[in-house]
């Protein structure tokens, strides 16, 4: 067998169910009950304007920066619709749609995004993990999860997601192999969305699709149009169902856009062009999937207005709760540093409320108290006078 | 009651805790069939089987980020980093996670994990595997760093570790894995994290060290008895971070004087805040500068030199006598 | 001679460098089209384009690790790390090689790198985009950690940095990128590393800081002269190591009183070193404790309370008071 | 196109030219002339009897661990060979007949062995990096040399070991994925000895072959034969004839078997059986190429004979030199840290020569020296007495 090639297990495929012209492909249509069209419908037009209305939070400097998720509310809804609530979601900092529709309430978002940890604090029963910013760092911890479950006899699976840039970085590499190895129940979700930063697909790598990188850990990877709910949906589900029957780990490049700033931050007009984004703007994924839904006669335009001002009413809502929530009490963050306080950080605390409460001349600043010293008790002859 | 050297009593303190709670895994590289280089983990697989012990592809960063995630689900994992010296590949997921998820989600989910890692020179061996990493790990708010000094109180401290709820670094100091044999008692001890022990009294001079320097530090104490007639209290700090600093500056009111010993480079190294610590806690009673015997600023110097570089018994005695003499 | 805030001044060194020397090429995440996030590269791209300005993939290892192979072949590279809250994935690039490759190769090979990040509070941003780093650079021996405190020491220590042979950990407190307008002069400037600046001259105390603190600082040692009638020396470290010894010696040698500020944490902290420092090199002048005024043993706070954990003009002046009245 | 499987513009072949049974495909047999026939072989007996000898040096305690290289010394000549002295060779730790070749002296490597930093002193002239010993941490120093050759205008190419467990790192992704983008001229080259300490091939990675892990970087992937020497250098002159030309960057993976110890602290006997490794010591590339120069009258047993002992010569004089070598002077520890050393540094230098000469009532211990203090020239009130 001088020279031979290989037969590798695993191949790329392409998925597209509802084409960025309405057309559909019957044949592979997902089947979802009309309760959950509906569903499903309402938590992308809440994400798209929930989004609008932080961005102009942002603008008004009432959050800091965040990272906007328009135009990939398809790739986030289409993947977290496949999993369940005993399921387990780890973000990075692009998925708000998913969160709200795992259950995380707009104000704790809100006020995470305006600089108070407590926003950070998942909700009761809801398994899922904060917000990871350093890339590719989170998808370590969704294995371990898998294997846990796996360990603890529970069928739970694991949906990680991580952007297109994130395939670089050392952490992808090592949990994609973690946990081909293992074989733990992950479903990687790649937001292909074009650009890390100012970065195009193009310069991040050159392999012809990200999907492909899942054939060097021996497990499949499928390429999907991430614009299209129904696609990401397919082929979730079927990865999700995979990974649930023990059949390991699966990674899912859905290709997406983009549409806003990488972060409030950022300034995309330096980097790409206004017709690439009018291009990707006509594919849309909101705007594909409402025809999609009033095709089926499942939405029309007097439920879609009033869909608008629910939505409206619930996210004026939030914003009055999350202002309300302020409290910038700097004395909690010695709260969960430790499960108990050592002597030393109590010190510290002590020494910042008695700040706080303007008592005291001065205080030893980040001291702890000194011990009243016994002055003249020890002498040595090497002091003179 | 067994006399076991170190390797021996981590080894039981495993094998103990394994049996005692079934959310104890093991993981790392050749941890399993290979019971880990030094052998720490011998035996575990045998008894354990592979879903709880489980030799990892060689990826320390996995290593660590895996626990964190196996973590969240309430499991509690002990992770092998082969070498310390191959412990900063995994030290984003120890610095942006580990040491933050407690408070990242305001307590909804912590990292009870151990990272197990051998450490230090005195074993003729190449780069990477005798360095001393210790004050990298100290300096990040969140983390224990613990480092024992023999059989008993590492077995102690390694059960300790892996019952404290927030994550562990275990700096293990591979020149003791064989230097002593002690009585280890087949009944669980523990020992607090956080808390330094007077491993010898005295009112002259504090000399203050852990891990492998406490054995030049302990017979510099017993020369400087015999032949200078000087008593020195010796403190073994045993968790490095969060440091007892209570136990160090009492010594150091008594005694007046204090000497700190460590294998890692001086600048910028565990010493200097032991050193910034007394001087803020105790500053009226001191007689003398504090003293560093540390090693030399250099990043690594080759088996061959080790000796000339690491702190030794000379170099002890040498700093002692000056700070007595001050 | 243009008045430039401390981003055009990086900016100006950059252009200037690669202009001079065609072996200066820069890397990293978002530096070329885009001009670095914070444009501190602004303008290169168009100027020296894509050979020698290069968007990398996100990947923080291989920045480091690619130029350090780039630097044994003669290149010059100034990597950027887009935020020092990324820079351990990094580190092991950075303490496996970058710190020992002299030593390791014995001369034949060096790494005259220069790693850029911007570091520290103050600009209302989210984890992993405040935090100080410097000590854990500081401690590895055969690195240079240097950190600018305006907009034209910024420049001359950026110059002097990519001409420097070492590898240099150039920390760029982001709060200052826009704080500030200095003139610049047009013509070359250099400043040698290692060596501290006295940015005020006084008697009774020395303030010493570095960086994003220099402001507080300063504005500090104002009102102790307004309202204490105390002149404080204020000491500007710029390079954090190797660590001008002598200059902080002989300030406190003079006015037997310190005052450190970090941003950082304190335990383990910059300020434990020159404590420690202090205390072996000025003992019998010192008239109080050093106190370390830094932000607390927490790992982040979110940017609504971080000014409660950052030092500030109040909490430097109150330590400095208790030191002057001790 | 609904689903639809993707094609991809590499596959992974597999090479083997001369067969573990002496058969040849003398179609791909690449063309070597007799010199150099010779030259390989002599350099892997010299490679082999060095290794042994070094194994009973460390056994002695006349040097310290080291990693000996047992049945891969194909792997390493065959690729070594493929390169010329103006192009770069960047090693991992296991690579002592690439270093060989390359012109180390045998003294210099026992010199690191022994502890002695001296000993990574890169001869003059020879382009290559010291040893690396954290794992595939190596690997981007490979891509920024091979870049920066590109940039100087310099046709080198860079060749790069590595081992099987070195795939799992994240070094190796990054690398790999660099040298994609940057379309540099390396060839990867891994040593794929089936085991990483005591952990399997099977259980570093799900993937079937290494070499399929090229194909995520979009460059190609081969896996040879890593006992076949000629295999070995077919596939990398052809690797380094594409990288020269500007075709960027390859991957070859050697299947090959390290027959002896991990290194000499290891025990192998603890993880793997007897069998496995007669069934490859029956497959020993040395033996494998002696038969095949036989076959082709390029050597008798009266030539093996001779280089026998000239090799026994050669080693027996390098030891010796090796010896005559060693000088522990500690000073020299300060000599490389930095360029110029910084006044602490210097300090301690001193303190240390003090130390030595033996001069000085117990200098300093690890401290600059103190400026001589003067006494009672400041004082404060609140020292009493
Ligand atoms: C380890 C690390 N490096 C760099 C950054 C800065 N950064 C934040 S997001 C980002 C780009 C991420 O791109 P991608 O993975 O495609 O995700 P996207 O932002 O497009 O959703 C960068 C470079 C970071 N947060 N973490
Ligand atoms: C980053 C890192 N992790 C762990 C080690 C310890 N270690 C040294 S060699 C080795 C196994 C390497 O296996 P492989 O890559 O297959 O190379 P081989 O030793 O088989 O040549 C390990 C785990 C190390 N040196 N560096
Ligand atoms: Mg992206
Ligand atoms: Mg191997």
């Amino acid at each position: 067998m001088p020279r031979t090639r290989l037969d590798l297990p695993y191949h790329v495929d392409y998925l597209s169910i509802l084409g960025p012209d309405g057309t559909l492909d019957t044949d592979l249509e997902p089947k979802i009950d009309e309760a959950d069209l509906g569903r499903l419908y309402r938590a992308m037009l809440l994400a798209r304007r929930f989004d609008e209305r932080m961005l102009n939070l942002q603008r008004q400097g009432r959050i800091g920066t965040f990272a906007p998720i328009k135009g990939q509310e398809a790739a986030q809804l289409g993947s977290v619709y496949a999993i369940t609530p005993a399921d387990w979601m780890v973000p990075s900092f692009r998925e708000t749609a998913s969160m709200l529709w795992r259950g995380w309430p707009m104000e704790l978002i809100l006020l995470f995004y305006a600089g108070y940890l407590e926003g950070m604090r998942v909700p009761d029963g809801v398994r899922d993990l904060p917000i990871t910013i350093p890339v590719a760092s989170q998808l370590p911890h969704a294995v371990g999860l898998a294997y846990a479950a796996r360990y603890k006899g529970d069928d739970a699976v694991v949906l990680t997601y991580f952007g297109d840039g994130a395939t670089s970085e050392g952490d992808f590499h090592e949990a994609m192999n973690f946990a081909g190895v293992l074989g733990a129940p992950v479903i990687f979700l790649c937001q292909n969305n074009q650009w890390a930063i100012s970065v195009p697909r193009k310069k991040q790598t050159q392999s012809r699709t990200l999907a492909q990188k899942a054939l060097a850990y021996g497990f499949p990877g499928t390429q999907v149009d991430g614009n299209d709910i129904l696609a990401v949906y397919a082929a979730s589900r079927e990865a999700v169902e995979r990974a649930r029957d023990g059949g390991g780990p699966a990674m899912i490049e859905c290709v997406t856009y983009r549409l806003g700033v990488h972060t409030t931050a950022d300034d995309p007009r330096r980097y790409r062009s206004e017709e690439e984004v009018k291009e990707w703007e006509r594919k849309d994924p909101l705007t594909r999937f409402r025809d999609y839904l009033q095709k089926k006669d499942l939405l029309d335009a007097e439920q879609e207005r009033r869909l608008e001002e629910e939505i409206a009413q619930e996210i004026a809502d939030a914003v009055a709760r999350f202002e309300a929530r302020q409290d910038p009490d700097p004395l909690v963050m010695f709260d969960h540093v430790y499960a108990e306080r050592p002597p030393e950080l109590e010190a510290e605390r002590q020494e910042l409320a008695e700040r706080l409460r303007g008592t005291g001349a001065s205080p030893a600043e980040g001291e702890a108290p000194a011990p009243t010293p016994m002055r003249g008790q020890r002498r040595t002859s090497r002091w003179p006078n | 009651m067994a006399k076991l050297n170190m390797v021996g009593a981590l080894n039981l303190a495993l094998h103990q805790e394994m049996a005692r709670d079934e959310d104890v895994i093991v993981l790392g590289e050749d941890v399993g069939v290979d019971g880990g280089v030094f052998r720490v983990t011998d035996g575990l697989y045998q008894k354990f089987g592979p879903q709880r012990v489980m030799d990892s592809p060689l990826a320390e960063s996995a290593i660590v980020g895996t626990s964190i995630g196996m973590a969240f689900y309430g499991l509690k994992p002990v992770s092998e980093i082969q070498f310390s010296g191959s412990s900063f590949q995994s030290f984003p997921q120890i610095e942006n996670h580990a040491g933050r998820y407690r408070m990242r989600s305001q307590g909804r989910y912590h990292c009870q994990i151990v990272v197990r890692m051998p450490c230090g020179g005195g074993v003729r061996a190449l780069e990477h595997h005798s360095e001393s990493e210790e004050a990298y790990y100290a300096h990040h708010p969140a983390l224990k760093v613990v480092i024992p000094s023999t059989p008993r109180n590492a077995r102690a401290l390694l059960v300790s570790a892996i019952r404290d709820p927030d994550p562990v670094i275990f700096l293990e100091p591979k020149a003791l894995y064989h230097a002593v044999r002690e009585e280890v008692p087949d009944e669980e001890e523990t020992v607090p994290l956080g808390r330094a022990r007077i491993a010898r009294e005295g009112r002259d001079l504090t000399l203050i060290a852990y891990g492998a320097m406490m054995r030049p530090v302990l017979e510099a104490a017993e020369v400087l008895r015999d032949e200078d007639g000087a008593e020195a209290e010796v403190v073994d700090l045993l968790t490095l971070s969060p440091l007892d600093r209570e136990t160090l500056a009492a010594s150091v009111r008594k005694t007046g004087r204090a000497v700190v010993v460590h294998e890692a480079p001086r600048s910028f190294g565990a010493g200097a805040e032991i050193a910034a610590s007394l001087v803020e806690q105790a500053f009226l009673y001191l007689e003398a500068p504090i003293r560093r015997v540390t090693a030399y600023d250099v990043p690594f110097v080759g088996f061959a030199r080790e000796k000339a570089n690491l702190p030794g018994v000379d170099r002890i005695l040498g700093a002692a006598r000056e700070t007595l003499r001050f």
